[in-house]
């Protein structure tokens, strides 16, 4: 699967995509935060308030307590400040 | 009645006067347009430049899915929004939109609502870069963009 | 801060884009340039052209204290407010309102303001020339404009 | 005094402008309407509804119970349709 970040989210992470395996475990957009804030300093930095971090599954919006199984693409970023 | 929809994601500068005359010529029963220029402000002198990150694709997609829903609820025309990512100096256009409608309200209410849904959930981030050379940081989003994005829920929504 | 307010009222045709392009360069703080362009109908090919009648003097008066009032209530940098008068032809521009700020809520709101107070305060008043030739009527004024524009009441005035 | 007539009112009266000396009973907006229906015709046709007639005393819009006595300028019209 592969996971995309933004702004700050990239930054802290120190990479702007990935290709990861998931553990079969890992259901939900909750889940993967979970998940990916064990993976190291980066991670648990850039996702250390999760509440605010913003979950894309396939380019459209998701909740966190919403499916990621057998997504595309799954992108984590912060709050949104275009416009 | 169908209503034109044009979508641009673009690192150029776009050209407002001629993306006014194309809309007001969709229809011969437009009878108002609304335009809103978002500009890079210098914030009395701290900024040099804002740098704005796009999450590519999923910005177009996004935004035709504010446009579709501003379809959905006024009567328009047609509507254009333009937003540029990279970086982008004070005095520069950062985003545009327009509404052409039959009738004012429609086209103010259909622009108004465009601008407070894509600043709360077109996928775009701005980082501020310092006059005094130094590495600005990334803009907080607002709690007052999440405000303005709410007034426009359905009752049935709330 | 000082509010930059240009009041224009003319049979001749005017530049959208020139205007524009003057009230963003008001201040170097104006983020958001809300226009509105009230543009001539045919109304499905029924009218040749609106003539617009208006009191001299009295119209540019009456935009000014509009104007001054819109300054009063939202923090805005400059607002322009362009009028025609006389004949005018399906597709040319009737009015234009420009309302620049810092902030894009601030610029909606002023302009959406002037033109409801236009439209119900400011001493204009159309006559329709019909598209077969014949002698058109004055146009009503609309209870919608009334209604539109008493949403601005204060609550210390309802 | 000067009267104004814009619109239908004008085109109902059949002048543009008058001079014109009021009663000294004259004093408000209203109390000109009324002496200006019994003028004729084309008064008492243009001003048939009072109610909508609006009133502007030295380019100001006044109510009806608004008193008019020095004014330079007084203009009737009906309501306006710009914008």
């Amino acid at each position: 699967m592969k996971l995309i970040y933004f702004a700050w989210v990239r930054e802290r992470i120190g990479t702007a995509e990935e290709e990861i395996e998931l553990p079969a475990e890992v259901t939900t957009a909750g889940d993967l935060l979970a998940f990916l804030q064990a993976r190291g300093e980066g991670y648990a930095e850039a996702l250390r308030d999760p509440k605010i971090i913003r979950v894309a599954v396939n380019q459209e919006h998701v909740g966190h307590d919403e499916p990621i199984t057998g997504a595309r693409e799954i992108a984590l970023f912060p709050p949104m400040t275009g416009g | 009645m169908p209503c034109a929809i044009r979508i641009v994601v673009q690192a150029e500068p776009f050209d407002t006067a001629a993306e006014i005359a194309t809309i007001r010529n969709a229809d011969a029963n437009v009878g108002a347009v609304v335009s809103f220029s978002g500009i890079c402000r210098d914030e009395s002198g701290r900024l040099a430049a804002l740098e704005l990150e796009h999450y590519p694709g999923m910005a177009e997609a996004e935004i035709g899915r504010i446009a579709h829903e501003a379809v959905q609820r006024w009567s328009v025309d047609a509507l254009t929004v333009i937003h540029r990512h990279g970086k982008i100096v004070p005095g520069d256009d950062i985003v545009l939109v327009l509404a052409a409608s039959s009738h004012r309200q429609a086209a103010f209410d259909a622009a108004s609502f465009l601008m407070d849904f894509l600043k709360t959930r077109a996928p775009f981030w701005k980082k501020e870069h310092l006059a005094n050379g130094s590495a600005g940081d990334w803009v907080d989003a607002r709690e007052a963009d999440d405000a303005a994005r709410e007034r426009w829920k359905r009752d049935t929504e709330k």
